[in-house]
């Protein structure tokens, strides 16, 4: 770990082990905002540090917005940080119809990938029905992601907009997951920009950002585990002398290692449009390693982790949500099973020594490694 | 020295009684009492089961004197799995029909007999476990809750746990230590009938995951239980417990909880020829799971005790439990949450949240396990 | 079990553990026919018996047929007796041209299902190549089974007769599966015969005889694992005292129960058309299991299990090859899987308790089950 | 507490390490040398070690003064990947470049070093693993061989099993116990070094049931062993066994060794849609692994040990090695058998015949497990 993400996790981890107790915990699981939790981060500058230094930002990357992910899904911190992070590094990575002054995009972000809408003329009324907006009842500005052949289009939607009504609905950790209905919604030329990526690359940098918090959640989930087989005594001796036990968190830390390695290599290559199947790797795995990780953590602690007072279930219920959402492992895993065998045999293992970031700077021929 | 599972033919009247509890429970759903459900063994619902208890679907094998219709558990098998694979609300009645009822018939006073078992029977009267305890899971000869002699019988002190129902409830069976722990872990135990409505007693619900309140905590300062509520006898509780454990773990509830969301996955998958593969296996194992129940069933009609059997049922029943969820969500992916009004969402949501306790009532997987491989003769 | 197979299996097993020791199964291993086998087989009157009885056979039906694949399958006998008591029972329930004198259809019987084959003509010649037959080059008689609509054509091909040609082949377990080639095989009015059954019965019933045969040596596997597990010791305990090995066996326990109930409900029904998915559901669930249980048994054993000179080899050899013949469970499951989402959600439960033999008769609903 | 796997860059001059392996490689198969195998490093192939060390693939990492090439364990993991992800037969050379080299190189005697070393590095010197025994398997401080002082140095006694190649190695390295077994059953423990060419050794090869000789068994009887053959010191036997099994357990053939079957399968499919879910998944589950392995590689550069990090991603990958050929049977299913000129068939009767010998190899997955979970806090 760098210094920058030391650092930076200090400064979460006392930001937040303050502020998700199991009190925080189950009024956002009613519907409440965690205000206080968001100010503090706000205060730490945490949100905002993906914005452009020029734009009064720190300009951190997504492989620090990643870390941030993560850090904070360990504490199940129940506010749009990922959203929050990857939308502001989008916009300000993408160039503006006019691209000075700077204007700040948002305090609290949310974005949504608009599949079936056109491009926008800058001006025109947008109106769309979008499903399971993350945390849009808290958020103050949506991020559309309209496709537009290998760009997109952003466009910035103020969600106190005419035209913006909301349905609550929420996922099974009760993270807001709302409808938006757009009708007729005006955006000025402020609010659109174009972003030199496709929308399927935005899509993989999502899924990029739900993987870092399910490691986080997964991290939390077996140290949990541990903690509790050293603990709880059956049969005359603690639990973790069992074998099976020592089985299942031996499965479980295999698994949280894969997904982990699988995180952090996508994360440090996420720059490189070349390497992006790392990011399919990272959520796929981590979609499949979710949902193992959960079960067994629950086999280890029996009848206690089905208990709602006890601290497994906010980490748990959030890995059962987050591994279908952005693409589940099967979505992934077809894709890149998909690549792989359009490439073809003989390039299996040329592409799987290039795709690795400890190979360094890409060889030529891993270039067709974005086609499918 | 490997399990057999003898096959067990239905009698004949089952096919009548299998009909009259299948037009019951389409008159049910048509009448909108209650939408299937998967899981639904833990859906308290008293109407349904009073309405179950004038059909004489309640403590069927039991004497006729005890409001019982003195058939086999066979009949009682085709029942259950009609409730079940309906997805109906049997929460309420489940634990006394399933357990509680046959330990007062087996193990307690003709009085007992004569004022509880009928109630069960009209679907009116619901029990609690009173096995576990805060520290105690699988390791029941562990139990701290203390039984001493008293003037008018036995005073208990206490907390046993993960009670289901017992807010609700009118009793529930404890396994309670009546003399210090010996030589044997097993000796010195005694069930008690505990009655609800009796002061010494503070039950309070426990959220569970799914924000259900179905299991309870209760606290037990000074309850005064009387002799004529021992069953079976002081520091035989160990025997009866077991016994207990062997008729829990022996039902259809052991791969039928998620029934239901096999159900509408069908439903949702219209034909799709990728999902092919995968739901016939499911339906396969299906047809095993089934079978090997029916020959439990078959076993306790003989009156043979079917331990290994019970037990491969339940271990094997609940992998496939906990499988079916899981398969779901590849076939047909979608963000379960609350408030869909699909009926396959709403399954989905509901048994991925509850299937983390699939693996807990009835004993842990390494229990189970350990008593399959002690039949199979490993030494 | 009744006693008519309790004295089957008295019998059979004198016969077999005589004669399937180490040194017998290395011979047929090398190619060599177990002939000192088959003759006490054929004395004991084990080939003929499911021949009928007016034609000098017992007259036993498939149910028993199943039972004795099984049986001689745990000891991993290396000879053509699931096939050869299949195929005289297939040829003894069809109609022949010309129905009496009844003539042996053969000693050491094969059988394959020639899909490309067009029904012949009886008198006619037939030519055509069929991959990975049974015993072939140590069998006297093929029946070629011919699909013809709703029923087949049995086609009786001397294996010496002209024409007939082998190239040897081998399953995994080195029991031969030899292409057979005919080149203008000359058939009498006596070798064809016309069963009443579509094609697809046969294959079920063929797959119902290696189901019985898994069963068999997934039996002896799991009984040589906890007997392995009883003995050795490791770090100062018999193996089966450490929980991760009772796991195994308890898993392995499982899956042969579910297999062995759903062969032996299949082979209970076999003469009743529709539960004729039973077949497949004991094929597919024996296919399954059988991957699973060689390789825990193996994981029991260690290093030992790896040589050839111990015994569990011939049975997990054996499951590696007979869960791909007639039909694996990727084929069965999809088959089932067809069927149930062909009739619907709503009649899953109906169909569920109507296809189990428990239920007697079966009742009008179910008569769909063969459609896919 | 959770392991960690530093991210590790390979150095800038690997790339050029591995255009000429792949070019040597390449020219081996299309000269028909031999062609790509799965499991491939068991294939012993003397004249390819020969050709494998002219070409100094074999000790990269040693001093030059010993014939190797001063190169860091990332270089030597390029290497070794490469040749087994083209089912190179790397099996005569492989004990001896993975594990008794290093063994030498640190605990032996500058003689030994100097004698033995060298032609390792040419590909002409092979060695066996001495340390399973006939009742001994992942125990290995219950060994049973003993050694005993004698005039000349050491007298020993007993039976060595699955030595690999043994019957064509020129030497093993042999766990003996020296002293009594007392209190601590890993005090009393000696390594030493056996020259198979000497009187008091009788070597059998053990089929295994693919019918391959690769394993043998080895009867030591009054084998005198030289003082100067003892490595690192009497009584220094299971420190030193601990980190040969670091080296055996840390390699990349813990997740190559069927890497062959993906490429054939893959070329078979053709790419066929039903297929890619289930192939995306090897290939996800290989990208993990492979960036696991390199940073163990990167550890051993760093000079720190690896044992956590190297039985995870064993154990892992040996998963992994198991699963290949039971998912590329049900993506692709055929009658798999001997005598096929199909490279897809081929590799997958192999490595179905093989799998069962993946999790053998360098401890068994519960000793893995133990010394994952011991990492990970459990006490």
């Amino acid at each position: 770990m760098n210094e920058t993400l030391a650092a930076i996790a200090e400064t979460l981890r006392g930001i937040l082990s303050a502020r998700c107790d199991a009190k925080a915990l189950r009024e956002a699981d009613g519907g409440a905002w965690s205000g206080d939790l968001w100010s503090a981060l706000e205060e730490a500058g945490v949100p905002g540090s993906t914005i452009a230094e020029d734009a009064g930002g720190l300009g951190l990357g997504l492989e620090e917005a990643v870390f941030m992910a993560r850090v904070a899904a360990s504490h199940a911190a129940p506010v749009p940080l990922a959203e929050t992070l990857l939308a502001q590094w989008l916009w300000h990575s993408a160039q503006g119809a006019q691209p000075a002054p700077e204007a700040p995009l948002g305090q609290r972000l949310t974005m949504h990938i608009a599949d079936g809408l056109a491009p926008v003329a800058a001006g025109a009324a947008i109106s769309a029905e979008l499903a399971r907006v993350p945390w849009a009842r808290h958020a103050d500005v949506l991020l559309l992601v309209i496709p537009n052949g290998d760009r997109c289009q952003l466009v910035r939607i103020g969600l106190a907009a005419t035209g913006v009504r909301l349905t609550p609905a929420a996922n099974l950790a009760d993270e807001p997951r709302d409808r938006v209905h757009l009708t007729g919604v005006e955006t000025g030329p402020r609010d659109v920009r174009s972003l030199a990526r496709p929308a399927e690359d935005v899509l993989a940098m999502m899924a990029l950002m739900r993987a870092a918090q399910m490691v986080g959640a997964m991290e939390a989930a077996v140290a949990i585990s541990v903690g509790y087989a050293n603990e709880r005594v059956q049969f005359g001796r603690p639990l973790g002398k069992f074998q099976a036990i020592q089985s299942h968190l031996a499965g479980m830390a295999e698994e949280l290692a894969a997904a982990t390695v699988a995180l952090e290599q996508a994360a440090a290559s996420i720059g490189e449009p070349a390497r992006r199947p790392l990011a399919w790797v990272a959520k796929a795995l981590a979609s499949e390693s979710a949902g193992h990780i959960a079960a067994a953590s629950h086999q280890v602690h029996g009848a206690i982790g089905f208990t709602r007072e006890y601290r497994l279930q906010p980490l748990t219920r959030r890995l059962w949500s987050w591994r279908e959402e952005c693409g589940n492992e099967a979505f992934w895993y077809d894709k890149l099973g998909g690549l792989a065998m359009h490439n073809g045999a003989d390039a299996l293992w040329p592409w799987l020594t290039d795709i690795s970031p400890s190979s360094g700077a890409i060889s030529k021929s891993a270039t067709n490694s974005g086609a499918t | 020295m490997l399990p057999t599972f003898e096959p067990a033919l239905l009698p004949e009247d089952v096919r009548a009684l299998r009909a009259h509890v299948r037009a019951f429970l389409a008159a049910e759903i048509a009448a909108g009492h209650w939408s299937p459900r998967a899981n639904s063994w833990t859906i308290f619902d008293e109407g349904f089961s009073q309405r179950c208890g004038a059909q004489g679907y309640i403590g069927m094998t039991w004497p006729k004197a005890y409001g019982g219709r003195e058939l086999s558990s066979l009949h009682r098998f085709v029942v259950v799995e009609e409730m079940l694979a309906h997805g109906a609300p049997v929460g309420a009645h489940w634990i006394a029909d399933r357990q509680s009822g046959g330990q007062i018939l087996n193990f307690g006073s003709e009085d007992m007999r004569r004022s509880i078992l009928p109630r069960i029977c009209t679907g009116t009267c619901y029990f609690g476990i009173g096995m576990s305890e805060p520290d105690v899971g699988s390791d029941l000869a562990s139990v701290k809750t203390r039984g001493e002699r008293s003037n008018r019988g036995w005073r208990i002190n206490g907390t046993k746990v993960w009670t289901s129902g017992a807010h609700r409830a009118h009793y529930l069976i404890a396994l309670v230590r009546t003399e210090p722990r010996g030589e044997s872990r097993h000796a010195g135990l005694t069930q008690f009938l505990i009655d609800l409505s009796r002061p010494g007693l503070k039950i309070s619900p426990i959220e569970n995951l799914a924000k259900e309140r179905d299991f309870c905590e209760v606290v037990l300062e000074d309850y005064e239980a009387l002799d004529e509520e021992v069953l079976g006898g002081p520091g035989q509780g160990w025997k009866l417990v077991t016994h207990e454990l062997a008729q829990e773990r022996s039902g259809p509830e052991r791969f039928l909880s998620d029934f239901n969301l096999l159900v509408e996955l069908i439903r949702r998958l219209d034909g799709a020829a990728h999902a092919r593969k995968d739901v016939g296996r499911m339906v396969a194992r299906l047809v095993a799971l089934r079978e090997m129940s029916i020959s439990v069933a078959g076993m306790l009609a003989r009156g043979v005790s079917p331990e290994l059997q019970a037990a491969l049922v339940k271990d094997h029943g609940m992998q496939f439990e906990r499988d079916l969820p899981e398969e779901a969500r590849l076939l047909l992916p979608l963000e379960p949450g609350a408030g869909t009004a699909d009926p396959y969402e709403q399954q989905l949501a509901r048994t991925l949240l509850f299937a983390p306790s699939f693996s807990l009532r009835g004993g842990t997987r390494e229990v189970l396990r350990g008593i399959i491989t002690r039949h199979m003769g490993l030494r």
